[in-house]
């Protein structure tokens, strides 16, 4: 059985950046807040007209926790065999010889906070999502080349496919087609 | 622009990532596993022997010392291992016919050794002395079992260094009074933890983990 | 773990035999041993000759090892694995225990060895059966508890898997009973002429049992003779003796009362037999353990830099051959009339020779004056008369029947040997223990003649040059597989007693001769025994022993026969038998040729610790150097490792040229003993063979010889590079030994500047940083505390310490090409370093082993913890643990640590194993190691006083190098014990410890050298 | 490849520029001419030639290490005293060398330097193929390299852990650090190129793989606002990390008391040496690149201007550093430094020792002059010189230090084996081979990068106007 595709929303393609900032800038004001912008590069300004909620934990928050972590790892590590797992008098130095533990517990606070980095980042972004409906809309391999996109997604309580699309066309666009769910 | 991917490449994909995760988990486990399993320790592995000696038999029922079999063990770093004319002076006398027996009595006709299975082996490297650990109440059960209850002699412990280390480390945990050494059988008293803090400073046990205590 | 099984991986192999004490015990399974598939495959070789073991050739195919190491390599890298699965094993009991053995735990037993006939007595260490280790013995006058480079190294000799294993015939292996029959065949022949084409040719004998038996054969046949010949035997002492005494006499010197000597040519704490002892004697003159304390004075003169020579006060560069004049001026001087012309040879100062006479003439009664093997033998009578006339005689030396059974003049009995086969008087020839094939003087042609004799028989521990000569090759029996008994230097007899039963059915020479008398299985204990019941009058008996069997069990535990040191002969030198001057020496070069201070005259020369042991001074490896002056590289055109020809009187050997410092000016010195062509192992083709320049007359000072070079260089190879700096045509400086001085590594002072400053050798307290740390001091103020002391004033540089190290702690051997690429495996060393002018230097040795630094540099770079200290102060080296980054040893600033850079252990060679110290792990590939203050013996000393309850005395604990030092220069124990050697040697001012300023707090100290120098002589 | 016949071949289409960017690039171009190295087939005759050298180089690593690992590190040269030779220099070397990539990315992203948008990307790529080089050598350098897992601090059946006071494990962390972080840096600027292949491909194969791997990226505003910050984090991360690499690896040398290892300015020596280093590789691979590929437009003169104005700054820091060892080592008064000074300038090394001060210090000096930095193939013998230079101070240090340090009597010398070079140019063809891969599989210049670049030119030119 054939089953009609859903709606996910109206895609919008722009030429430049600044035409893309502006539509974004007169969506937002005209009252749209579900919407997002797709650009081959990152545009200055875009996101905060945009992304309406903000990180509860903002990825420089990982980044200390993982940091502060690696660096605890780094004591813990070296302190453990050291003082409690394995003590050995090696060259007559003290068992908790701190000065010499320091590189390690450098090495694992960047460590952790990379990895921290990268992996909130990815997971803030809610990647891998090799699928995603915006892939739907026919020119959208031009978003990673030369062409900037504005989607306005169906779950926005101000949607109407009629009237969004209007709206839309409004503000000059190359195109505007409606992408599947 | 149609899609490279199905939907469900989604799930796949983060259920993959979580899995590869889970996956180098099991492997360290696996690895872990295999190092503590009797295949790789040879612990509690019954091996064949020439003669299915039973040293429950020996020190249980027929009372038997340890050292009248291994007559080194308090004075050298082997215990020694009891020549085919120790077993002979009894063996000429009792179960002389015995089909288990063939063996001793053909080394002691043609003065072949018998070659026994090592149940217990340390790497070349490895110093033990027997003589120190029997003098400072180190029994022989605590290291190779309850031999009172062995029918064939297994390997009990991995003998793994850090095994070694952990009496090292906490011996008032397994030392026992002298006299209760060479017992084939030995259940902790209750008071073990008292005990053992005492005979720790009677038998002037070290607790040495230093490195030369048995590799040089 | 400490049993037979894990100590010996070849037990199943080879099982080993309890050591016969009261009986021959032999190898329960020889029939086992051949069918070991080693032995088969030697068998099938007939001799395994240009066998290398794999460790030498450093980079065999890929054995089984190899590749278990590469899987484990490639499950580690697959990140499997984390330690290696032991494999099974088998655990073999006896089936007889032996009363006498407890299983893991090592005896003594006392026996002898000999060297050039003459015993040196001795305790040899025996696990389960088989010996690994000889010691000195404390209670023999010949060692006083210490042992040379000789003693230590045969125990190698004995499990050498280059000797002889079967009778041989024609080079095929035959049997004992064809043998046995063909002997039969020839001696009935000589039998029924009395012996007359009978010959026999030892070495030079001490052994009463063995020359009663020769005595005996010589009834049997009466027309039978019995030739001596020692390649670097004692003619000329002897003959020296006969000239003065007029009889052969021995001399022993007591150089515990000698206050001034007098060394001519003479290598007296190494090179004769009682050196063990003369340099114990010696020594404890020179321990200054205060600047008050009184010492002796050594004045030496002599052509090479010799062992004793390194501790001279006064060290005379001189050619051996103008030994004889200066020893005549001298004598003049000294008022012995009579003794030819005043004239010192060109180039000695007067004031030298009046220097001397004067000291010698001030010690009247306590001086001595020694003459050298090397010298003729009017030397030697000039010495005998000087010390009579200084009244020396029965002082600092004492006169004594010879030690020898039958002293002859060995060369000229070598000579009728040869004139006798030569005109075909001999018809059966009997060679026992000696090799003249490889070692007859070049005029002397014993392989031609040789060829002239119907039936050759060759007795040896190897199938040698004389052995392809010969058509029976019969395997000797080692010293240690074998009964007899020996003459130390003083006369005292030990008892020989084996260790082992002969590894491969070998017989001793006394064997041997029982079987030529047709005692054919006689064994050789029940002959001495016999003999010593017999012969031995009762007053050698002890006091309070009550008979035989007393006797006889206490000789065989002391180690030696009481009352059998001969006792001083009443008269002395004959008035007036100094001989006449002869002619003075002729100008220009001259030839010396010496033993070699590694492998003697050439009977050692399989034994790979000698051969890769770096020489005294020279510090050359697995070859012998024309030894020459840089004054005469300069004036010959000559360049180290130039290959030149040594010619005379149309002979020639060509050897490469070695420029050492020290070397007195147109001397040349080649040491005998190598170039030996068959059956000597690793090394057989390694130098040049002395022996073929050396004629019956000139046996040691070849004069007049020329040099020519040649286009070849050939590749000599030091362990301590000497950096000989040549400039506008002479030799400058060694930039080592400069920068040694610089770095004050080694200390010096004269008596008058020790006693004017005691604290000469301290360091400025600058340099002190001992208190200047990030981190507080470790705390040591509890248990034993471990350390040394080394004697630099007593140290003599004779490389018995490194050689008891190779046997205690399983030190491998690495060839010459990687001891070239500064590989060489040795945890202690001797360094040399010279000062003043090049050609005529101070020379001083310094033995270095790893210092057990409290702030150990070595231990905090190691990325495992492979090396780490224990509370006593040691610091560990795990092999176990070490993954080989070597950081290490970068990081050792006296760079004692040694790196298995390749599978250096010969893991496949079973006659090896039994030679390991089943207390010392065998270290493999990619593993650091050096020096461990020979740990196995301190756990050894602890478990065995924790068992009783007591604690370790004061030299319970014996570090091995410490144990053999001829003159314990080395001394270890508790430093915590203010009364211990070790702590109050360390008290001394002397001491000093190698780069203090570097705040590593090493555990080895050193205390200074002191020169005594003579005012009189200038310069 | 042989650079005068392709010098003929595009000597006329080259227009060289002296701006970041060459003219008229647009959004559209940069994406395209970048991508299309990649996606487009067959494979150039050039770099299949190339490839293969690089795979000879690399068997050879393989029979050298195989050899090292079935005898025993003792083919080498090496010996006591001089336990360390070639290994431990080329691990030193290419350590150093990888540091311009991550410098470059974190550094200059910090410093908001435009020029490093089209470097940027192979400089990483290279820092990782080099520290994998580098990493290599500390492996092979064992005794007995089947225990390297020693040196990982994990719970073991012998209750036993690393030293954590020697460097050796201080360089574990260190270089495994700077080889994750350096990944994961080199990947997260990656993703939105890979999503741009992806977008590109024409095969379903290839756009599968690229799709996978750019983790279904699509260019949300949400998404580019996390990222830049994330990139902004990492750079933030890195540029101390890759200065306390070299720090680290240079406390090999300073924590131990060899004459000549012992010294407390070798952390700031060791790094300005590693960016030397580390910009002459840059250059050594940008030059033939830009070259080969055309990519004039994309690494102009003024890259090569910045990046030799930057070997000469480094260079001068690294002869400040030579300067100040040799003074300290006479000022101090220390024999063994004294002697070790004086060893270096006339010892067995003298000639190693005037070759590094004349590759390091003497020839870079030509980069005072913009002509020279503006003329590629000089630039290019400069870069290998200085390369030279830089392995050749790693040994002098290593070697001279060692073979004469405090007791003359255990003074040696060191003599590479064939073994030694053999493994030393083997991890030349790992390192290339790698290299060859990169540039056919992934996109060398970042691309979206580019197109940041060309707005913000654009804007630029605009606001000018």
């Amino acid at each position: 059985m054939a089953k009609v595709p859903a709606l996910y929303g109206l895609m919008a393609e722009f030429e430049t950046p600044e035409q893309l900032l502006e539509a974004a800038q007169r969506s937002r004001d005209d009252g749209y807040r579900r919407m997002d912008a797709y650009s081959p590069f990152a545009v200055e300004g875009l996101p905060e007209i945009v992304v309406s909620s903000h990180d509860k934990v903002p990825l420089a928050g990982i980044v200390l926790c993982g940091g502060l972590t690696g660096t605890l790892t780094g004591l813990v590590l070296q302190w453990y065999p050291n003082v409690v797992g394995y003590p050995l008098n090696i060259g007559g130095k003290p068992y908790f010889s701190w000065p010499s533990f320091i590189p390690i517990m450098f090495e694992l606070t960047i460590l952790f906070s990379a990895l921290s980095a990268v992996f909130g980042m990815i997971i803030l972004n809610d990647l891998p999502q090799p699928y995603h409906p915006v892939f739907n809309a026919p020119r959208f391999d031009l978003a990673s080349r030369d062409r900037f996109f504005l989607c306005i997604e169906t779950r926005d309580p101000k949607f109407d496919i009629d009237r969004t699309k209007d709206f839309l066309i409004g503000l000059d666009p190359v195109d505007v087609t409606e992408v599947e769910s | 622009m149609p899609q490279v991917f199905h939907r469900s490449m989604n799930t796949i994909s983060r259920v993959s990532s979580v899995g590869l995760v889970l996956v180098i988990g099991g492997l360290l486990y696996f690895c872990w596993a295999v190092n503590q399993s009797p295949y790789y320790t040879r612990a509690k592995l019954q091996l064949e022997q020439p003669v299915p000696f039973s040293h429950k038999h020996h020190t249980m029922d027929d009372g038997i010392d340890c050292r009248y079999c291994h007559t080194s063990v308090e004075t050298s770093s082997f215990a020694g291992l009891p020549s085919t004319e120790t077993c002979m002076t009894c063996h000429s006398q009792i179960w002389t016919n015995s089909v288990m027996l063939q063996p001793v009595r053909a080394s002691y006709a043609t003065g072949q050794s018998l070659e026994w299975a090592r149940v217990n082996a340390l790497p070349e490297f490895v110093y033990f002395n027997h003589s120190i650990h029997v003098k400072k109440g180190i029994g022989c059960t605590t290291c190779h079992g309850e031999l009172g209850d062995m029918p064939i002699t297994w390997k009990q412990n991995t003998l793994y260094m850090r095994w070694c280390i952990d009496c090292h480390k906490h011996p008032q945990e397994y030392v026992r009074p002298r006299e209760d050494v060479f017992l084939p059988v030995y259940n902790p008293p209750k008071n073990q933890a008292e005990l053992g803090k005492k005979l720790v400073a009677e038998y002037k046990i070290h607790s040495w983990t230093r490195c030369d205590t048995c590799h040089r | 773990m400490n049993d037979s099984n894990n100590e010996m991986p070849a037990s199943n192999l080879v099982q080993i035999g309890p050591k016969p004490v009261a009986e021959q015990r032999f190898w329960r399974s020889l029939d086992e041993l051949e069918q070991t598939p080693a032995f088969q495959k030697g068998m099938k070789y007939e001799f395994p000759e240009g066998r290398v073991p794999k460790a030498l050739t450093g980079q065999g195919g890929l054995t089984r090892r190899d590749i278990l190491k590469l899987m484990g390599a490639s499950a580690g890298l697959a990140g499997v694995t984390a330690c290696t699965k032991l494999p099974p094993e088998k655990i073999v009991p006896y089936v007889r225990q032996p009363e006498e053995f407890v299983p893991g735990i090592p005896v003594f037993f006392a026996t002898a060895m000999p060297l050039g006939g003459v015993g040196r007595g001795m305790l040899v260490e025996s696990h389960m059966g088989r010996p690994t280790k000889v010691e000195g013995n404390p209670g023999h006058p010949s060692s006083l508890g210490s042992m040379d480079l000789f003693g230590q190294a045969s125990v190698l000799t004995l499990y050498d898997p280059d000797r002889s294993q079967v009778p041989s015939h024609y080079g095929h292996v035959g049997s004992w009973e064809e043998f046995i029959a063909e002997l039969g065949d020839h001696l009935a022949a000589e039998r029924s002429t009395g012996g007359t084409g009978l010959r026999i040719l030892t070495g030079a004998i001490t052994s009463p049992t063995l020359a009663d038996q020769i005595q005996g054969l010589l009834k049997d046949f009466p027309h039978a003779n019995w030739h001596q010949y020692e390649p670097c035997g004692r003619d000329s002492v002897r003959e020296g003796s006969r000239i003065a005494f007029g009889e052969y006499t021995n001399s022993v010197y007591r150089l515990n009362k000698a206050d001034v000597v007098l060394s001519l040519d003479s290598d007296f704490m190494f090179a004769e037999p009682g050196g063990i002892r003369y340099a114990r004697d010696f020594a404890d003159r020179r321990r200054m353990p205060d600047p008050n304390a009184t010492t002796n004075r050594l004045y030496v003169a002599e052509s090479t830099p010799s062992i004793t020579g390194s501790l001279a006060d006064h060290r005379l560069q001189v050619r051996s051959c103008d030994v004889e004049a200066l020893a005549r001026a001298i004598a003049a001087a000294v008022g012995l009339a009579g003794a030819g012309s005043a004239n010192a040879p060109a180039g000695v100062s007067a004031d030298w020779i009046t220097g001397v006479a004067n000291d010698l003439k001030a010690h009247r009664g306590s001086s001595l004056v020694v003459a050298g093997d090397v010298q003729p033998p009017a030397v030697h009578a000039l010495a005998h008369a000087m010390n009579e006339a200084l009244g020396n005689a029965g002082q600092t030396v004492i006169y004594t029947a010879p030690v020898e059974a039958n002293p002859t003049d060995e060369t000229r009995s070598l000579k009728e040997l040869v004139a006798a086969m030569d005109s075909g008087q001999v018809r059966t020839l009997i060679v026992m223990g000696v090799n003249p094939v490889y070692s007859s003087p070049a005029d002397v042609p014993f392989l031609a003649a040789m060829q002239k004799v119907n039936f050759r028989v060759h007795l040896g521990l190897f199938h040698d040059e004389t052995s392809a000569q010969c058509h029976w090759q019969i395997p000797e029996a080692h010293y240690l597989e074998a009964w007899g008994d020996l003459r130390s230097y003083d006369g005292t007899v030990s008892v020989v007693q084996p260790l082992i039963a002969p590894l491969y059915g070998g017989k001793s020479a006394l064997e041997m001769v029982a079987i030529l008398r047709g005692q054919t299985g006689a064994s050789g204990h029940d002959m001495v025994r016999d003999y010593w019941q017999n012969q031995a009058p009762a007053a050698h008996l002890p006091v309070g022993t009550s008979g035989f069997e007393d006797f006889w069990e206490t000789s065989l535990n002391n180690g030696w026969i009481e009352g059998t040191a001969y006792p001083a002969r009443a008269g002395g030198a004959k008035a007036g038998a100094n001989p006449a001057a002869g002619s003075p020496a002729p100008e220009g070069l001259e030839l010396v040729l010496r033993p070699s201070p590694s492998v003697w005259d050439g009977c050692l020369a399989s034994n790979a610790w000698l051969q890769e042991l770096p020489q005294p001074f020279s510090k050359l490896t697995w070859d012998n150097a024309l030894l020459m002056s840089p004054g005469n590289g300069i004036r010959l055109g000559l360049k180290q490792a130039d290959v030149v020809k040594v010619r005379v009187d149309g002979r020639e050997i060509a050897a490469p040229v070695f420029i050492l410092p020290g070397q007195a000016a147109n001397s040349l010195t080649l040491h005998l003993g190598y170039g030996r062509t068959v059956g000597a192992g690793l090394g057989t083709n390694v130098g040049a063979n002395a022996y073929e320049i050396r004629t019956s007359d000139a046996p040691w000072i070849i004069a007049g010889v020329s040099v020519v070079k040649t286009a070849d260089t050939h590749h000599l190879v030091t362990t301590q590079n000497s950096h000989l700096i040549e400039q506008q045509g002479h030799y400058v400086a060694d930039e080592e030994s400069e920068s040694a001085f610089d770095r004050r590594v080694m200390r010096v002072a004269s008596i008058d500047e020790f006693r004017r400053n005691p604290d000469f050798a301290a360091d400025p307290p600058e340099m002190n940083t001992q208190a200047q740390s990030l981190y507080p001091p470790y705390d040591y103020s509890k248990g034993y505390q471990w350390g040394m002391s080394i004697d630099l004033n007593t140290c003599i540089g004779c490389n018995a310490c490194v050689v008891a190290c190779y046997a205690e702690n399983n030190i491998a051997v690495v060839g010459k090409d990687e001891v070239d690429n500064g590989r060489d495996m040795q945890w202690i060393r001797v360094d040399t370093y010279y000062r003043g002018d090049i050609d005529d230097p101070e020379m001083y040795n310094e033995v270095v082993l790893c210092m057990h630094c409290e702030n150990a540099p070595c231990e905090y770079v190691c990325p495992v913890g492979a090396t780490m200290h224990n509370d006593e102060g040691l610091n560990l080296m795990i092999y176990n643990r070490c993954v080989g980054t070597r950081y290490c040893s970068n990081n050792c600033p006296y760079k004692v640590r040694r790196f298995n850079f390749k599978l250096y252990s010969d893991w496949t060679t079973p006659s090896l194993f039994p030679l390991r110290n089943p207390d010392v792990t065998v270290r493999s590939r990619g593993v650091m190691e050096k020096c461990s203050y020979c740990i196995q013996r301190i756990r050894e000393a602890e478990i065995n006083t924790e068992r009783d309850g007591t604690t370790i005395k004061d030299g319970q604990v014996q570090t091995a190098c410490q144990q053999t030092c001829p003159t314990q220069a080395i001394v270890f124990g508790d430093i915590r014990d203010p009364n211990s050697r070790v702590s109050q040697l360390k008290a001394q001012t002397r001491q000093y410890a190698l780069l203090r300023e570097l705040n590593v707090r090493p555990r080895t100290t050193y205390l200074a050298r002191l020169r005594n120098p003579n005012p009189e002589i200038k310069g | 490849m042989d650079p005068a016949e392709n010098d003929k071949l595009t000597s006329t289409a080259v227009v060289e520029t002296d701006e970041v960017l060459g003219p008229g690039q647009t959004y559209r171009s940069v994406s395209d001419r970048v991508s299309d190295m990649v996606l487009t087939w067959p494979i150039g005759y050039r770099w299949a030639a190339g490839l293969a050298l690089a795979l000879g180089l690399l068997f050879m690593l393989n029979v050298a290490l195989g050899w090292v690992f079935t005898v025993g590190v003792g083919v080498w040269g090496i010996n006591i005293p001089v336990g360390w030779g070639f290994a431990i220099t080329n691990f030193v070397w290419w350590i150093g060398i990888g540091h311009a990539g991550t410098l470059i990315s974190a550094f200059l992203l910090l410093m908001r330097q435009k020029w490093r948008t089209s470097i940027n990307r192979f400089a990483e790529a290279m820092t990782i193929f080099a520290v994998a080089c580098a990493g290599l050598f500390p492996l092979a350098h064992m005794g007995r390299p089947w225990l390297f897992f020693w040196l990982l601090p994990y719970p073991d059946t012998m209750g036993v852990w690393p030293q954590f006071r020697s460097p050796l494990v201080w360089d574990v962390f260190a270089v495994s650090t700077y080889l994750t972080v350096s990944l994961v840096f080199w990947y997260t600027g990656l993703i939105p190129d890979l999503a741009t292949l992806r977008d590109r491909a024409k095969k379903r194969i290839t756009k599968i793989i690229y799709g996978i791997v750019s983790l279904g990226w699509r260019g949300s505003a949400e998404h580019w606002s996390r990222y830049e910050m994330c990139s902004l984090l990492l750079a933030g991360l890195s540029t101390p990390l890759v200065v306390s690499v070299h720090t680290v690896v240079s406390f090999d040398f300073t924590i131990a008391l060899v004459p000549g290892w012992h010294s407390t300015i070798f952390p700031p020596y060791f790094v300005a040496g590693a960016i030397y280093s580390g910009f002459a590789m840059v250059l050594t691979l940008a030059i033939p690149l830009r070259k080969y590929y055309h990519l004039e437009d994309f690494v102009t003169m003024k890259h090569l201007d910045f990046m030799g104005k930057v070997m000469l700054a480094t260079g001068l820091v690294v002869a400040y550093a030579y300067v100040m060892e040799a003074f300290m080592a006479f000022y101090s008064g220390n024999t063994f430094d004294r002697y070790m000074m004086m060893n270096r300038f006339t010892g067995p090394y003298a000639k190693v020792f005037w070759t590094l001060i004349f590759c390091n210090l003497v020839g870079p000096q030509v980069l005072w002059f913009s002509k020279i930095r503006r003329n590629p193939w000089v630039l290019f013998a400069v870069s290998l010189v200085v390369q030279t230079g830089m392995w050749l101070e790693r040994f002098v240090i290593i070697v001279t230090g060692l073979h004469r340090d405090f007791l003359p009597s255990s003074w040696g010398m060191f003599y590479p084996t064939r073994w030694d070079y053999m493994t030393f140019l083997g991890t030349l063809g790992l390192f290339f081979t790698l290299f060859y891969l990169f540039i056919r599989f992934l996109p060398m210049i970042a691309i979206h990068e580019l197109r940041d670049l060309v707005h913000k030119t654009q804007h630029e030119k605009t606001a000018a106007h």
